[in-house]
């Protein structure tokens, strides 16, 4: 198990990370605290995708002008792919954040719960 | 290399930990601020110079100043609202 | 012949143009570009129907000059035509029946916003049921996300944008749930398009290795797509979320987004990992327990609603439970109950959505039963409508929702044994709840009531798509055999 | 013992269970002091003693009512601090179930670092192989998001929009109907109290920065199919230089050459070049012609076909957003 631990180091950091955000993403009731465990998440599951990509002793997708072998590069699709999921978290962020300061405005609070209580008994604080 | 990495792995772990404990929200957001900055070195480290760039730019720099903006809002509702209770009373 | 195998790309392509264009445009002539669109849309998914039932076989549709394991690719068959035709009438109706509540609800300078959310989330369930590429499909969940948030959100009241914020977080858990199955999943086949994942998937699991990871895979990508779908135990946002809308923007939530992620689920399950691995997990048991509760837990909740809206939204949770128990069978016949059910739900609660918010109009605004009473007699259109959504969604005969019932009676009959008690039972007692509770809207919005006076009808344009509705829904029940063989060499084709 | 006692308000148990109950315990500490708080004698010898003593009666009957209410909502809010507990420790349990089965699954995963890994297959071979003859790009990642998996950058593209668009949904100001809306966004003179001190300082290394990191993230959005960069990070490189010099020199200065109409037309632009150009390319993948791009001598700047197009557009695009989000957030109002 602790040998199998040691390969994975990528992998078991970014699970533990992936974790940690979902609890915060799930359970924290602030809502700016939500939205960094959406960002933590987020990054956590990139470095297990990006981890993937890599092989030991291989250097980074860029050639020089001829035609690289494959032997001595890393796969450049996770890098790819992360790069489109960075996009996207951010504006998801965004959007989040744009959310949080009208909830704010309204509701003079960050706490979920204590909003859509104020939601329920009426509009106007 | 292979202590580098395991440094800024436990880095990052302690970093999310102390995000997800902290009470203060200007706190939080600075560490996850460095949250991103480290895990743009870690790019470096997995071979990936193309997303560490893009990292330290949107991660460490766009949604940090996002999150600086937020909180300033709050902060000046926060103050309207005290005004308008001064006003009042 | 050989141009209708662009419109699955132009689709997309025309809705995210569309969208574009209306950013420089006013409120108005977004909503005729739109109406455009989903004009457009339907007539060329129709043509690609008929295309198909010609007898031609499923294509596939290479977006770039790199074919199945490098590039992107998009794939057509019946299955996929049909729905997106479903698809496209539906937001076509649900804008133009809906445009009363959009016209008033919704700030003027915000008008071309509404309609881009409105088109771009077209353009994600479209890409949803066309993509053959696992990322494309994550990409297209996160437009599908935001541009529900969109449409809520834009009512601008308070509860719209709290509820708006339930409903975006627990779509942000159900997207990184996704996000990291399909991560696992491309560690351990290190493919990406569907075709080449299912014969990588079908020997990984002949050899035995990686079988761990795989079912992690399976697990977090249902629980991701069932938390984004609104299934029992994660169904806690939706009753919100749908009732402080805009009547439009519930109707598109209930009826296309929900559709889309259960489609690709299904797409997940025939095309990726095959329904014998799927039946060979617990997973399918564990859909099927849900399906089952959540259709109970939606009835009865739906039964103590004091507002019609939510009551609405309950029901859709129980509708949703029908075609999860149809998909826990894991079998061909339950699949293809879970489409058919699935269409049926689509027509139902889109007009069951509009007509309960036309009658919210007739009865000045207000939502809870006592208000509404005799709402049917100042809006009959929309009394009318809403009666023959709920006699669908009940189940009488002649209606697509009897039919539909049958078909996943007929489903379970093959796996024996205790599926057929759970699912007979399950049939039965949510056949008399959905009475009980249907039946005293029925009656309430027929009773005749003082509140004559306060009427604002929802407009001609309204009336006409609810009865348009309403023959719709009348032809799906009719003529639904010829609908189940389509679906049924529609999915043949599929895997 | 004592020096325990004395530490104890700073000690980490202290805060472990303040963070337990999710904050202090300020009716307790009420219900205390209301406890021990002396009870006033009443003088027994004035005249009206009956009198007073009745009064007497009556507050003490007030203040144990009183104190009964206080027990109930204590009994009350304790039975709230023990679910907030049980939430916490709930959610503790909850982070390590989703941890532990996780990591059963990931430790069956390919061995991290190894090139046997399934992952390390044809898909990725011909991207490194052939990438360079088949999209002109010497930077391998760029070539494959632009040119083989470009649906999926155009989605992304997408995504900005339609976030941009949301935002755009929730905190816009418009000024025809500001009365209808709530009265949420600043007015701008209120503004001016959290933003520019016109600060001399920034403003400098603002007039220094600013130009600086503009050429960087001109330099980045050009050179993405050479080296490591491309459209989304020259983009958000470009869009925090509009940041700082926004911040620096104020809004007015800032609207002299950046509008939302300047948003909308860039964006507007780029989009439709960006879908254009890619449905022109999907039209003959999709139906077996050739597209007929050149692609230019690897390596140099004006090579590769549409990726270097594509990257400016969606440098465009990416920078616009972005300052547009921040402006946003500001003032409602790009």
């Amino acid at each position: 198990m602790s040998a199998s631990l040691a390969d994975h180091i990528y992998e078991v950091a970014s699970v533990i990370l992936f974790g940690i955000g979902f609890t915060t993403l799930l359970l924290d009731r602030n809502l700016i605290k939500k939205i960094i465990g959406m960002n933590i998440m987020d990054t956590s599951v990139y470095l297990f995708l990006a981890s993937m990509g890599y092989i030991s002793g291989r250097s980074a997708p860029i050639g020089d002008g001829t035609a690289p072998s494959a032997e001595n590069i890393i796969n450049p699709v996770p890098a790819g792919l992360v790069l489109t999921g960075i996009v996207v978290s951010v504006s998801v962020t965004a959007l989040m954040l744009a959310l949080t300061i009208r909830l704010y405005h309204r509701y003079g609070t960050l706490d979920i719960d204590q909003i859509v209580t104020l939601a329920r008994k009426g509009d106007e604080p | 290399m292979t202590f580098l990495t395991w440094l800024l792995l436990g880095f990052l772990i302690v970093c999310a930990l102390s995000v997800a404990l902290t009470k203060n929200l200007l706190t939080s957001v600075i560490i996850l601020m460095s949250y991103s900055l480290i895990m743009s070195v870690i790019w470096i480290l997995l071979q990936s110079p193309d997303l560490a760039i893009t990292e330290a730019a949107v991660g460490a720099g766009i949604t940090s100043v996002l999150f600086f903006v937020t909180l300033k809002r709050i902060h000046a509702i926060d103050e309207d609202r005290k005004d308008q209770d001064e006003q009042k009373s | 012949m050989a141009l209708l195998r662009n419109v699955p790309f132009a689709s997309i392509l025309a809705c995210m143009v569309i969208s574009v264009i209306s950013m420089v445009f006013r409120g108005r002539i977004a909503k005729v570009l739109s109406y455009l669109l989903t004009t457009v849309l339907l007539a060329a998914s129709l043509a690609l129907t008929w295309y198909f039932v010609q007898g031609n076989d499923a294509f596939v549709f290479t977006m770039g000059h790199f074919g199945d394991p490098w590039g992107n690719e998009l794939r057509a068959g019946l299955l996929e035509s049909i729905m997106a035709a479903a698809m496209s009438l539906i937001v076509l109706a649900a804008l133009a029946g809906g445009s009363y509540m959009i016209r008033s609800e919704i700030p003027d300078g915000k008008k071309n916003l509404f309609y881009i959310m409105a088109d771009l989330m077209l353009a994600s369930v479209m890409a949803l049921i066309y993509t053959n590429d696992l990322f494309t499909s994550y990409v297209f969940i996160e437009i599908a996300t935001i541009s529900a948030g969109g449409l809520t959100m834009s009512r601008q009241s308070g509860h719209a944008l709290a509820s708006t914020a339930r409903y975006m977080i627990m779509n942000l858990v159900g997207s990184g749930l996704c996000l990291m199955g399909i991560t696992i999943l491309y560690g351990t086949t290190g493919h990406l398009l569907m075709g080449s994942l299912h014969s990588a998937v079908q020997s990984l699991f002949e050899n035995g290795s990686y079988h761990l990871p795989l079912m992690a895979s399976l697990i977090l990508l249902t629980v991701g797509l069932s938390i984004k779908s609104g299934l029992f135990p994660f169904h806690e946002w939706l009753p919100d979320t749908y009732s402080y809308g805009v009547t439009a923007g519930s109707a598109l939530l209930s009826s296309v987004i929900s559709k889309g992620y259960i489609f690709l689920l299904i797409k997940l399950y025939t095309r990726v990992f095959g329904l014998e691995v799927v039946r060979a997990s617990h997973i399918c048991i564990l859909l099927f327990a849900f399906g089952t509760m959540g259709l109970i837990v939606g009835s009865l909740r739906a039964t103590q609603a004091a507002d019609i809206r939510r009551m609405v939204s309950y029901s859709s949770i129980a509708q949703i439970g029908y075609i999860y128990i149809a998909l826990g069978l894991g079998t061909q016949e339950g699949v293809i109950a879970a489409v058919f059910h699935m269409l049926i739900h689509a027509f139902g609660k889109s007009m069951l959505f509009l007509s309960s918010g036309a009658l919210i109009q007739a009865s000045g605004g207000a939502s809870d039963f006592i208000s509404l009473r005799g709402s049917a007699r100042r809006d009959i259109p929309a009394g009318i409508a809403f009666t023959v959504g709920a006699m669908s969604l009940t189940g009488v005969p002649l209606l697509g929702g009897f039919v539909s019932k049958i078909y996943i009676a007929q489903a379970a009959i093959p796996r024996g044994g205790l599926y057929v008690v759970i699912v007979l039972l399950a049939l039965a007692a949510s056949t008399f709840l959905n009475t009980l509770y249907f039946l005293r809207t029925v009656i309430t919005i027929y009773r005749s009531d003082a509140n004559a006076e306060a009427t604002r009808h929802a407009g001609p344009v309204n009336s006409l798509f609810l009865c348009a509705m309403v023959i719709l829904n009348f032809g799906l029940g009719i003529a639904s055999r010829p609908l189940y063989n389509a679906l049924l060499s529609g999915l043949n084709m599929f895997i | 013992m004592s020096r325990k006692a004395e530490n104890w308000d700073t000690s980490w148990q202290k805060r472990a269970a303040d963070w337990l109950r999710d904050g202090t315990d300020a009716l307790d500490r009420a219900m205390i002091s209301e406890m021990t708080e002396a009870p006033a004698v009443a003088p027994e010898d004035v005249p009206g003693a009956a009198d007073v003593f009745e009064k007497k009666v009556h507050e003490d009957q007030q203040k144990e009512k009183a104190i009964y209410q206080t027990l109930h909502e204590r009994t009350m809010t304790r039975g709230l601090h023990h679910a907030r507990v049980l939430y916490r420790v709930l959610s503790i349990l909850v982070c390590i179930g989703i941890i532990l089965s996780l990591l059963h699954a990931v430790i069956e995963m390919p061995v991290f670092g190894s090139p046997d890994s399934p992952v390390v297959n044809d898909v990725s071979r011909r991207y490194i192989e052939d990438g360079l003859k088949e999209t002109g790009a010497v930077n391998i990642v760029a070539g494959m998001i632009l040119d083989y998996r470009a649906f999926d950058t155009l989605g992304e593209s997408t995504v900005l929009f339609i976030a941009s668009c949301a935002v755009m949904i929730l905190l816009r100001r418009d000024r025809k109907r500001d009365g209808m809306m709530e009265k949420g966004s600043l007015p701008e003179d209120r503004d001016i109290i959290y933003e520019p001190h016109f600060d001399p300082i920034l403003q400098k290394s603002a007039a220094f920065l600013t130009p600086v990191i503009l050429l960087f993230g001109v330099y980045v959005v050009l050179n993405g199919h050479l080296s490591p960069g491309g459209g989304f990070s020259g983009g958000a490189i470009l869009g925090a230089a509009l940041m700082l010099f926004r911040n620096a020199y104020g809004v007015k200065n800032t609207r002299r050459f950046f509008t939302g109409r300047t948003f909308t037309t860039v964006v507007f632009l780029a989009l439709l070049f960006y879908a254009g150009a890619k449905s022109y390319v999907f039209y003959t993948g999709g139906n077996g012609l050739e597209s007929g791009i050149p692609l230019g001598t690897p390596g140099a700047i004006l090579s590769s076909g549409l990726i270097l197009p594509l990257d400016i557009c969606v440098g465009a695009i990416v920078s616009c957003t972005m300052y547009t989000f921040f402006a946003l957030f500001r003032r409602g109002e790009v």
